[in-house]
């Protein structure tokens, strides 16, 4: 029994099983979905799933929905390019939820340790919006085809200004290594040492997993769902969860190299990883908060005008911010 | 008029791609929408009407003259009150009777009360339209304390068949006004949020300000009526034009804009919201006493009735209005609804059906306006203007 | 402005053309003209600032006649916009033809494109000649003529 | 100008930070609660057999033909023209109200029950003598608490129990 | 080529055997039980609005009415949706659309006719231009009104999730599971 907690514990099993790996995206999953819809709810003044479960205000709603989803007859349309309206989906979804593996859970508590962490994470979220084009083209769906090519604009719209931002923390903290900068954090977190890189990287943050006010590629009263229409079954509930998983990725990020990840928490509570992995989470949490919140506030902008604000707003920003960080270091650094 | 003429221009080359928005589509209502797109621009834009269309005009020629108040209601759900009053303006010409002036002051109320949740339901579609659920959700929560009053006052919730040849069906309850000045102040409270929320967020004011703009010389030469109209600059409301009911002793303004884009058409409702609420304040401080009935209709009432009618102020028909006879003639009627002008026009040959029953209806009027206005503009400006036309198909084909 | 004055106005710029003018009720201004005059009589209401139309009607008299009837007022004149002026066109039965009156109002793009629809009037230079308001494969008697019936119930079941 | 707009942005959070945390809701919790509705809300029509003269006059006057004057299911020997009355069928019936107002000896009258479904087509037709016995009754699995719409200056409607 | 997927594992019986498998599994007792349970709290109808109910219909999931609280939410595609509400009168232009969206949809599907012209025409009944949704789709539970309160169409939902959690609707013994 011992060994098996043991062996549960060791970095490369707990970090893509458990935390921050498939548990705890899926619980997330579970759980971000219906938060949405409660605080969308709140704020419009109801209640939001309730009846499925009422004590606990509806809480498992999700689960009744993805109940369906895989009991739903899982709807290949005649025309479609079979073979990518199949595997994308399947894709998207590995791709969004792989970065896990390399976001540290507590201190020196990682699955894959390199000094390229960071590098390696930005680069596995940009293949995923591919497939997301991929799979709007196979569905040979006129508002699939447009969701796709909005999508695509986006991609190279927000891409330059997520690297450039987080690359000005890495300048910050002199690493690529997203456990070393998260040690940089000890005394001061990232927000504080360069808070223009922190709010390029939100508003990013919502462009990238299409949150509002930037839920463009899926605008619904523009072109049905964009790339996911022709989806049904549980193949919906995949792509569907591929963009919540980014964003449960992008917001433990936030957190490891802008919030000071596992501290204030004091050293001896940081091993084992439990207590510095939940002081992570619940940050990532507050980021996944932010994002959905949004939903209750905004509608959407135009594509034109994302595209406009991406370009002339956030990467003028970005390279600002990294001249910032040269600052911060000239005058003394971290 | 060229500008009509294909404005659905097939491409040689295959360069456009055809979009059929709806009917099934989130933001297509109970239309279809044929778009011809150019990469991310509207080249042309034609609305297919017909879904919705159940033939008013043809089954008014064979119901009795009472029976059409619920028919002409049911195509405007949402504005029932303008249809209902603008036919019964119509019928009480033909029949020559005039109701007593209570009940042009109950009607009043209704209209108004009526005429802002018409605005609150353009209001929150507009906001769905663009992506903001809580638009929608804070405008149909809103209309909810406007038609409880209204369902205080006529027993129902939105099909209020209220207005009857000679008067209206009852008396507004004696705890009324209070009500209706609790829910007054709740709305000017909420208006002030929206603003907060809604109208001064710059992402709404981005997506409306300076799209569908509509010239002032369009709105007239094309007959658009209503809210689009007056946002356009013309400052024609049939209340002011051509007074009716209670009308004439009011006082209050009609809002008008110049800017004639999106933003303009929803400000223009905001401020109809206002006013509208200035009127029912007025419409309840100068109501005047008396009976609700008409004199002519009331004696015809057996004594049981009247005895009835004393006692709760709730109108009984006379017999004779399951089968009321129109002298020959015709008539016609206007009326400014939530969405713009209602002209009803009757011909009679004596008898007790309508010879020939036309209904314009406002949201018919501005069919053509997405023909006109979408047009060089984005796809994703398709809804935004949509939305801000306060447009109801089953209103527009009957 | 009153009544009296409107009419006078209208007869008098209806003065060349063979029309009939008369006050009908206490805003309505009847002309009755002949279909090949529609287009003149039209222009010159225009002129006279009658800018556009709220509703266009057609009425069938079986084996008769059909009238079509346009209900026109005043947006740009507020004083006029009090007035309803109603042009009459009679039409033989057997040829339910008369011109558009698009190029002077362009607001009865609709109006007379729903008559047409529905009432089967051709209105010559009308661009639009497909369905509006009938399902697209619609084929026999327009649904609002007379002889078109549809179907009732009495009052006992 | 840009400064404004930021100022927009963080009032409008700022706004539904408030509606998430302070403001309370509109919800009526159907089916735990039901609305109360006022007198002469025009909901299910009961029918007394008893006062009925059998005018018809509701039958001439329904818009939508949904009244109709059925003969009685055994007629009562002797009768060479026996009485016909009337039987509502709620598959076309409409909520006007009018054969309630026109008829003369109070037979019709509204009940306030507005929330009815049915699972087939047959059963919401109602000949004389079903329409007699009272208005279709909605299915609740516990019963509800009858509430009062109140219109209030603050919440819009406040929800009291009777 | 291997790689289509009709060649690539599910050839033949063995596909039909897998199927059989699954529908057997399925339609197993407590798995039953728990896909009704989830299908009944999931009701998802589909943006398809046929005539002028719609107008109620939106009032049913405002804040005062809040379906949501069912699990009852109007979602945009029909591709993601399972229950079909018929708001008001089908005209014959309309119920070609209806088929269509009907068919687009994955099953366990389900119709609501909401209002009485959805039933039987109400004071349309003698349009020449409506459909009655009963003849052309398997309506489960009729909302009477014109236009119904968002209470009935509530009761509607909850007579609805009943009949579903009796197991009298969903079925997959016909179902297809790759069309």
């Amino acid at each position: 029994m011992m060994d098996l907690l043991d062996l549960i514990l060791q970095p490369w099993i707990f970090i893509p099983l458990i935390f921050p790996g498939l548990t705890t995206a899926f619980l997330v999953l579970l759980g971000i979905i219906w938060a949405e819809r409660k605080i969308a709810a709140k704020v419009q003044m109801r209640y939001g799933p309730l009846y499925v479960l009422k004590p606990l205000g509806g809480a498992i709603q999700m689960i009744a929905d993805l109940l369906r989803y895989l009991f739903a007859e899982p709807i290949i349309p005649k025309d479609v390019d079979k073979l990518t309206f199949i595997f994308a989906p399947l894709i998207l979804f590995g791709l969004s939820y792989l970065p896990t593996i390399v976001l540290p859970a507590g201190p020196g508590f990682t699955a894959i340790s390199s000094e390229m962490s960071l590098l390696i994470l930005l680069g596995l979220l940009t293949l995923s919006p591919v497939f997301t084009m991929i799979l709007a083209w196979g569905s040979n769906n006129k508002f699939s085809l447009i969701g796709g090519l909005r999508e695509g604009y986006l991609v190279t719209t927000y891409e330059i200004p997520l690297f450039l931002s987080a690359l000005s923390m890495a300048v910050l903290y002199g690493t690529l290594d997203i456990t070393a900068m998260v040690e940089a954090q000890k005394n001061v977190w990232g927000i504080f040492l360069n808070p223009l890189a922190a709010i390029v990287f939100l508003v990013l943050i919502l462009i990238s997993t299409s949150k509002f006010p930037f839920e463009i590629a899926e605008a619904e009263s523009e072109i049905v769902m964009g790339p996911f229409t022709e989806y049904s079954g549980i193949f919906y509930g995949l792509v569907m969860g591929a963009s919540y998983l980014k964003l449960y990725v992008l917001s433990l990020l936030y957190a490891l190299i802008f919030l000071g990840g596992w501290y204030p928490l004091p050293s001896f509570l940081q091993n084992p990883p439990f207590l510095a992995g939940i002081m992570v989470f619940v940050k990532g949490l507050v980021i996944m908060f932010i994002a959905i919140f949004m939903r209750a506030i905004y509608p959407r902008y135009r594509i034109d005008q994302a595209i406009q604000i991406g370009w002339h707003k956030l990467v003028p920003l970005a390279i600002l911010s990294i001249f910032l960080s040269l600052l911060v270091v000239y005058l003394g650094g971290v | 008029m060229s500008e009509f003429v294909e404005t659905i221009s097939r491409s040689e080359d295959g360069r456009f791609l055809e979009l059929l928005i709806g009917p099934q589509h989130p933001a297509s209502g109970h239309m279809r929408l044929v778009a011809e797109v150019d990469g991310d621009v509207v080249v042309s834009l034609r609305p297919n009407l017909g879904y919705v269309h159940r033939s008013v005009e043809k089954i008014a020629e064979v119901k009795k003259f009472l029976q059409i108040i619920p028919l002409v209601e049911r195509p405007s759900l949402a504005d029932t009150t303008a249809n209902n009053l603008a036919y019964v303006l119509a019928l009480e010409r033909l029949l020559g009777v005039e109701p007593p002036p209570r009940a042009q002051y109950l009607r009043t109320l209704l209209a108004e009360i009526n005429r802002i949740h018409s605005h609150f339901y353009g209001i929150g579609i507009h906001g769905v339209m663009i992506g903001s659920s809580t638009a929608f959700m804070w405008a149909f929560g809103d209309r909810e304390p406007l038609i409880h009053l209204a369902q205080e006052l006529t027993g129902a919730r939105i099909t209020y068949s209220y207005i009857i040849p000679g008067g209206v069906r009852r008396d507004m309850p004696p705890d009324f006004p209070d009500k209706v000045e609790k829910v007054l102040r709740y709305i000017e409270r909420r208006l002030e949020d929206y603003d907060k929320l809604y109208v001064r967020n710059p992402v709404v004011r981005a997506r409306l300000e300076g799209v569908g703009v509509l010239k002032k010389e369009d709105a007239i030469r094309l007959g658009i009526t209503g809210p689009n109209l007056r946002a356009s600059g013309v400052p024609y409301d049939v209340r002011k034009a051509d007074p009716y009911c209670a009308y004439p002793d009011i006082d209050f303004n009609v809002i008008t804009r110049e800017e004639g884009d999106a933003m303009a058409r929803f400000l223009v409702r905001v401020g109809e919201i206002r006013e509208s609420m200035k009127i029912i304040r007025q419409v309840l401080k100068k109501m005047p006493d008396g009976p609700i009935f008409a004199e002519k209709y009331y004696k015809m009432l057996p004594p049981n009735l009247k005895k009835y009618y004393e006692e709760t102020k709730e109108v009984k028909f006379p017999g004779i209005f399951a089968n009321l006879r129109a002298p020959a003639g015709e008539s016609v009627a206007r009326v400014e609804g939530g969405r713009g002008e209602v002209v009803i026009y009757i011909v009679s040959k004596g008898g007790m059906n309508p010879y020939r029953f036309r209904i314009v209806t406002p949201s018919f009027r501005n069919a053509v306006l997405f023909e006109h206005l979408v047009r060089n503009v984005r796809v994703a400006d398709i809804p935004a203007i949509y939305g801000s036309l306060d447009y109801f198909p089953p209103e527009a084909d009957r | 402005m009153d009544l009296e004055e409107v009419v006078q106005r209208v007869k008098d710029a209806l003065s060349d053309l063979e029309v009939e003018v008369q006050e009908k009720g206490p805003n309505v201004v009847e002309v009755k003209v002949n279909r090949e005059n529609v287009i003149e009589a039209a222009r010159k209401l225009k002129g006279l600032g009658f800018d556009h139309v709220k509703s266009v009607t057609a009425i069938d008299y079986p084996n008769e006649r059909f009238e079509v009837v346009y209900h026109a007022s005043s947006y740009s004149n507020l004083e006029l916009a009090r007035f309803f002026l109603v042009l009459r066109v009679d039409l033989p039965y057997d040829d339910p033809k008369t011109p558009s009156l698009l190029e002077v109002w362009p607001s009865v793009l609709y109006l007379e494109h729903e008559q047409y629809d529905l009432m089967g009037i051709d209105f010559e230079g009308h661009p639009r000649k497909e369905r509006l308001l009938l399902p697209d494969d619609y084929e026999g008697i327009p649904p609002l003529r007379k002889e078109f019936k549809i179907k009732t119930e009495g009052i006992n079941a | 100008m840009a400064v404004e707009r930021v100022f927009d942005h963080l009032r409008a959070i700022a706004t539904g930070a408030k509606y998430l945390f302070l403001k309370p809701r509109l919800t009526l919790m159907y089916p735990d609660e039901v609305e109360d509705l006022p007198r002469g809300y025009r909901g299910m029509i009961t029918y007394n057999h008893e006062t009925c003269i059998s005018c018809s006059l509701c039958a001439m006057v329904c818009p939508a033909d949904a009244i109709k004057m059925y003969l009685p299911k055994e007629v009562p020997e002797g009768e060479k023209r026996p009485k016909r009355y009337p039987g509502i069928n709620y598959t076309r019936c409409i909520f006007c109200g009018f054969c309630v107002s026109i008829c003369p000896t109070f037979s019709l009258q509204h009940s306030t029950i507005h929330d009815v479904s049915f699972y087939t087509f047959e059963e919401q037709i109602f000949r004389p003598e079903e329409f007699a016995k009272g208005p279709p009754k909605p299915q609740y699995d516990k019963e509800p608490v009858k509430v009062r719409v109140i219109p209030d200056e603050e919440r819009g409607l406040r929800y009291e129990r009777v | 080529m291997v790689c289509g997927l009709k060649g690539m594992m599910w050839v033949g019986n063995l596909e039909k055997a897998a199927r059989k498998a699954a529908v057997w599994l399925v339609n197993k007792r407590p798995i039953r039980d728990i896909r009704d349970w989830g299908i009944s709290f999931s009701l998802w109808p589909v943006h398809f609005t046929t005539a002028c109910c719609g107008a109620e219909f939106a009032a049913t999931s405002a804040p005062k009415y809040d379906a949501e609280r069912f699990g009852f939410l109007p979602f945009v595609a029909s591709r993601q949706c399972n229950l079909l509400l018929i708001e008001g009168t089908l005209t014959k232009k309309m119920a070609k659309a209806a088929l269509w969206v009907y068919e687009q949809m994955p099953e366990p599907k389900f119709v609501i006719a909401m209002g009485a012209c959805a039933i039987d025409g109400g004071i349309f009944w003698n349009s020449y231009n409506i459909v009655r949704p009963m003849d052309i789709l398997p309506v489960s539970v009729f909302i009477p009104g014109c236009p119904p309160r968002p209470e009935a169409v509530a009761q509607a939902i909850i007579m609805l999730q009943k009949k579903i959690r009796k197991g009298e609707l969903v079925k997959y013994e016909e179902m297809e599971v790759v069309k």
